[in-house]
């Protein structure tokens, strides 16, 4: 599952149901600064994206998800790495 | 092997009466060897209602006695067997019986048993009653038995009546019910008004109001009426939060993003335990007084992208735990802003806050939803010199401002709930 | 109807009867049952006097009457089962037996319920100037009814043609007839409203079928309405069942002497008309028509309960049975 | 062209008589005496004692003949003088009438008209003046018809005769003096409600003798500048719920005027139908005005008291309208 379609796919999900008044197309844009997302949108978003993908977002990694594109690539780098190694995480 | 040509045939506990489940043998006339003939009487059975003579429907001879006499039997139950010559009589096959088994004598007795009738109204209660004017007969009691409690009274006070038509027009126009504080009782026009969508069909000259257009109507409608009506006072003070945010960084970094928790969602936990500390600010006022609610329902103000705001709510925030603030919070915030809120979510907040976004100003100073008495304003986190016994360093830090109504809160008390939130602010975090 | 044909209608009731006592005991057969075993004779002679599109309007006491009119012993057997196939659907049970193609208007669950209707039957008849005699059964628990009175004297009244046919057995379900009635004599009673009146020996098949072929041409030649007084006795309990408190065995065993189906058998003997093989031919015959019956219901099917409300009112759709 | 309710009745049977050779009437002086109120008078001389029958005091009996005529084919108008006496013939009517084609698995139809008046108002005391419609209404196996409007009282008669099943009418003794303008265009169904007059603010719900007295009430109201919608039920069973429940989803608010005693009584039923089927329409509870429930008193100022009046309906949509309830 590492082909660019499908993972645009599941942003484009992702971002449909936590804000719908968003364009998915839009990648370039600041979600925060020029779409007007707050942390809560964005921690949903990204809440959204790892439960779709099964992949694990550690907290140090969020800040640098500022863009729908950064979203993509930095998910499709996850996936071609295989299972996630870090995802147990204690409770 | 047995005389292929003889059979045997069970004589049965006859149905005597349409209302007969069970019956007695208390004589039997024939003894196991005695011969009989269709139609003689064989035994004596008494019902509920009598004794009855039972006759046998088959020739032949009897083989076995199988029910003593002076036993209760249901009906059905196998009596005596009938040996009988040649062509079995037409009633040989043992055929069930049409109707289902008969109801055993505990299921007669679970029968529920009714409710002891509850003394209502004790005069202390009927006087509370009078003096809130409300119509005790018409209570529904919660307490054992449908007693009528002191609780039910009160909060039968406070809510106003409501008609279903009010009820169901203000989940659709997403009018909250606890604004309109009527006289008396709030009717569906009084909603379509407050949502200022006029009871007839629209005036064909507008379109529909589109929803945010209606939205900003009542917003307006609102916050002229509360600022007109109340008479605002503000205290401000700001609370350092660098030991908190850190505490929650290690706490988040074993959280999957599921389960992490914003410092939005700590404040608002510590609002309401603030709120619940000081109730002078958590309650409404009506009929020209103040009323303190008895439990803190936390009014979050949402903001939404395309402007305007929904304040949903968080009942008991109090007494919630970290995580389950957090979780009630990302739910309101994610079904405001996808226009899924029911009317339920937006009812009866007894104190509210507004928080401000992380890159956003230092300081808001928001005006009182009525009929609540205060509200808090929060603004974004941000650095800022801070003054550490006698160095100066770089702390996190967050304005917090109240705005009460004077009407129902001084100044003293509303300090107080800022002294009490920066405490709760700085104890460790659970 | 020939006496030999009367004697085989009487064992085909008594047969009936008894075997809808076996079923009301294996719980086959509920509600209420009301056998007629005794009084075969008035059924069987009164049918006999009657003409195929004659009315009979009868009462709860009603499963000779209505195989003698022809309702089959299936179509009774299968309506106590509840069975869709019974004359009456299932719906009515053996208190309500109809069949309008062979004008059986029912039973009648309440007692003097069924004279007003039987009136209005030949007022219709009367009015339309159609030959027809409409035959109203009932037993002497009726007369203490105001219906009795209000109907017997609106028939006489309008010269109606009704045959007010009382079948004294003399106990209304526990109430002797002296302790329920100032004046016993039931003919004289009736006859106060102006109309003939007589009485027969309701134990004995050609008494009743020559008193009922005289009350049928009395009406018929449009002189109103005939009360005739069958005297009979029921063999058993008023319904299923009773401690029967009211009357001695004595007294029942007395009239058991008198048993309608022995005392034709006597004769048919005498007359040469019958021997023990005929009579246990008859017996057998019935027996197997009575068993097919039995079967048919056992093997019965259940109205859907989707049609729980039809037959309330007429809905376009519903035929009347043709 | 103006005539009486009575007059308008008459005609009704007139024609039914002349159009069909199975119909006929009987009933208690309904022929030499020339009826109770009239409505029959000169119908024996114009179609003669077989067709026009006196009957003898015997409610059961005649009613139960009716049935018994209807079963075999004719068209019977039986006449009952009035609801009070019906009580004679309830077993008939019950047990027979509205009975027989469901115990004989749909075999027997019993196209019967029962008339008779009902309703006080005219001091005749409690067991002459009884309102017991809403009783009938309860039955399923008959049709119950409550005509207000000489309209009715014209129109209603044959359908009701051509129905396969009892219809039993009820002729508000006190209506037929009154007079009005017989329309000639085709009337509507014999079980639809008709909105008498329009409005907005409140459903005013009624039918037969309380018709006039809640249209008064509706004009008293409009002078307060409350918009009463006026429903007359016309048939109480089966009831038109369609006309009603509408009427209330426009308003949000009703009140329904029915004579005869409060418990159990039909205001009763069509409260439980608009509880169950425009709840979330209602602004106010259903309101009723009936009957006192005591047994109608001689003295008219307590007949009158007794009664449901104009004044007791205007106060009845007052607090309905009412928003401090």
């Amino acid at each position: 599952m590492t082909d660019a379609p499908s993972v645009r796919q599941l942003v484009a999900d992702a971002v449909s149901r936590i804000a719908p008044d968003v364009d998915p197309g839009d990648l370039d844009a600041d979600l925060h600064d020029d779409l007007g997302l707050d942390s809560m949108d964005l921690l949903n978003l990204a809440t959204a994206i790892s439960i779709a993908s099964g992949v694990e977002i550690p907290e140090r990694d969020l800040p640098g998800l500022r863009t729908l594109r950064q979203l993509q690539e930095y998910l499709a780098r996850r996936l071609e790495r295989g299972p996630d190694h870090d995802k147990e995480v204690a409770p | 092997m047995p005389d292929a040509s003889r059979s045997t045939v069970e004589f049965r506990m006859p149905s005597l009466g349409a209302d007969m489940d069970a019956g007695t043998v208390v004589e039997w006339h024939v003894r196991p060897g005695d011969t009989v003939h269709r139609g003689d009487i064989v035994a004596i059975v008494q019902t509920d209602k009598s004794d009855l003579d039972v006759e046998v429907f088959t020739d032949g001879t009897i083989t076995e006695l199988t029910v003593p006499e002076g036993v209760r039997v249901p009906v059905g139950t196998v009596l005596a067997t009938i040996a009988t010559g040649g062509v079995a009589a037409p009633s040989g096959e043992p055929s069930k019986p049409l109707l289902a088994p008969v109801p055993t004598e505990a299921a007669a007795e679970r029968a529920p048993t009714a409710p002891a009738h509850p003394d209502l109204h004790s005069p202390v209660l009927r006087h509370l009653a009078e003096r809130l004017h409300v119509d005790i007969a018409r209570l529904h009691g919660t307490g054992p038995g449908g007693r009528v409690t002191r609780d039910d009274i009160e909060r039968a006070a406070r809510a106003p009546r409501v008609t279903p038509r009010a009820r169901r027009l203000a989940a659709r126009h997403g009018v909250n019910l606890d604004q309109l504080a009527p006289t008396g009782c709030i009717t569906g026009d009084q909603v379509l008004a407050a949502a200022e969508r006029p009871p007839a069909a629209p005036p064909p000259s507008r379109s529909t109001p589109a929803e945010g257009d209606s939205m900003r109507l009542a917003i307006a409608r609102q916050m002229t009426r509360s600022w007109q009506e109340i008479p605002h006072f503000r205290v401000a003070t700001r609370i350092e939060l660098s030991g908190l945010l850190a505490q929650l960084a290690t706490l988040n970094e074993q959280r999957t993003v599921a389960e992490r928790i914003l410092p939005a969602a700590v404040m608002l936990r510590a609002a309401a335990q603030a709120a619940a500390d000081v109730h002078g600010v958590n309650g409404w006022w009506r009929h020209d007084e103040f009323e303190p609610a008895p439990e803190v329902n936390l009014g979050i103000v949402v903001a939404l992208r395309k402007g305007g705001l929904m304040a949903p709510v968080i009942r008991n925030a109090d007494q919630k735990s970290l995580a389950e603030v957090m979780a009630e919070l990302r739910d309101l915030v994610t079904r405001t802003r996808t226009g899924r809120l029911r009317a339920s979510d937006i009812e009866s907040a007894t104190f509210t806050v507004t928080q401000l976004g992380e890159n956003e100003v230092d300081e808001v100073s928001p005006i009182i939803h009525p009929p609540q008495v205060a509200i808090l304003g929060l603004g974004a986190v941000h650095r800022e010199p801070w003054a550490v016994d006698d160095t100066l360093a770089v702390r996190s830090v967050v304005h917090a401002t109240l705005a009460a109504d004077h009407r129902a809160v001084d100044g003293r008390v509303g300090s107080m709930y800022l002294i009490a939130l920066r405490r709760h602010l700085q104890e460790a975090l659970p | 109807m020939s006496d030999l044909a009367m004697l085989r209608t009487m064992l085909l009731i008594r047969r009936f009867e008894e075997r809808a006592a076996q079923l009301y005991g294996e719980s086959k057969i509920r509600g209420f049952l009301h056998l007629c075993i005794g009084e075969e004779a008035v059924a069987v002679g009164v049918s006999a006097a009657l003409e195929p599109d004659d009315n009979v309007v009868s009462t709860y006491r009603e499963h000779g009457h209505a195989l003698v009119r022809g309702v089959g012993a299936d179509a009774v057997m299968a309506e106590m089962f509840g069975r869709s196939e019974g004359c009456s659907g299932g719906r009515g049970g053996s208190m309500h037996l109809f069949d309008v193609q062979h004008r059986f208007f029912g039973g009648n669950a309440i007692v003097g319920g069924g004279l007003p209707v039987a009136v209005g039957l030949a007022l219709a008849d009367h009015l339309r100037g159609v030959q027809r005699t409409t035959v109203c059964l009932f037993g002497e628990g009726a007369m203490a009814e105001g219906e009795f009175h209000e109907s017997v004297n609106l028939a006489t009244l309008w010269h109606l043609p009704v045959v007010f046919c009382c079948e004294n057995n003399l106990y209304a379900m526990g109430s002797a007839l002296t302790r329920t009635e100032a004046n016993t004599d039931l003919v004289l009673k009736a006859a106060a409203y102006g109309l003939a009146a007589w009485s027969a020996d309701g134990m004995d098949v050609r008494a009743v079928h020559d008193a009922m072929r005289r009350a049928v041409t009395t009406v018929r030649d449009g002189s109103g309405p005939v009360f005739v007084e069958m005297r009979t006795y029921r063999f058993r309990a008023h319904s299923m069942y009773d401690p029967e408190l009211y009357r001695s065995k004595d007294e029942v065993a007395e009239w058991k002497h008198r048993d309608p189906i022995d005392l034709e058998v006597g004769r048919l003997r005498v007359d040469g008309l019958l021997d023990d093989a005929g009579l246990s031919a008859l017996q057998d015959d019935v027996q197997r028509e009575v068993e097919a019956a039995v079967l048919a219901a056992e093997n019965g099917t259940d109205e859907p309960v989707e049609q729980l409300t039809r037959h309330v009112y007429a809905d376009a759709a519903e035929e009347v049975r043709s | 062209m103006s005539i009486t309710c009575r007059d308008a009745m008459r005609e009704a049977i007139r024609q039914a008589l002349i159009a069909d050779d199975r119909v006929f009437m009987m009933g208690e002086d309904i022929g030499a005496y020339g009826g109770c109120f009239a409505v029959s008078k000169g119908l024996l001389a114009e179609f003669g004692p077989d067709r026009i029958r006196d009957t003898p005091l015997s409610e059961s009996a005649f009613v139960g003949a009716g049935v018994g005529a209807a079963m075999a084919g004719m068209r019977p108008i039986v006449e009952i003088m009035t609801v009070n006496f019906s009580l004679l013939a309830l077993d008939q009517i019950l047990n027979n009438a509205a009975t027989l084609r469901h115990m004989s698995g749909g075999q027997i139809g019993v196209p019967l008209v029962i008339r008779m008046t009902t309703g006080g108002g005219r001091q005749l005391a409690a067991q002459h003046s009884h309102s017991l419609e809403g009783w009938y209404a309860h039955i399923p196996g008959i049709k119950v018809l409550v005509p207000a409007t000489v309209d009715d009282f014209r129109h209603m008669l044959q359908p009701a005769l051509d129905d396969p099943d009892p219809v039993l009418i009820f002729e508000h003794a006190l209506l037929y003096n009154a007079e009005g303008e017989l329309s000639d265009g085709p009337s509507p169904p014999i079980d639809k409600a008709v909105v008498r007059r329009a409005g907005k603010d409140i459903t005013l719900i009624t039918y037969g003798g309380s018709l006039a007295k809640t249209v008064q009430a509706a004009e008293l109201l409009a002078a307060e500048g409350i918009e009463a919608d006026v429903i007359d039920l016309r048939s109480l069973r089966p009831l038109d719920d369609a006309t009603y429940m509408a009427s209330v989803r426009r308003t949000h608010r009703a009140v329904i005027v029915d004579e005869g005693w409060r418990s159990g009584s039909i205001s009763a039923e069509l409260s439980a139908r608009i509880t169950e089927g425009a709840f979330y329409e209602l602004d106010a509870p259903v309101g009723r005005v009936c009957s006192a429930e005591v047994p109608m008193p001689y003295a008219k100022h307590l007949e009158e008291a007794a009664l449901p009046s104009t004044s007791s309906i205007v106060a009845a949509a007052r607090e309905a309208m009412a928003e401090d309830a």
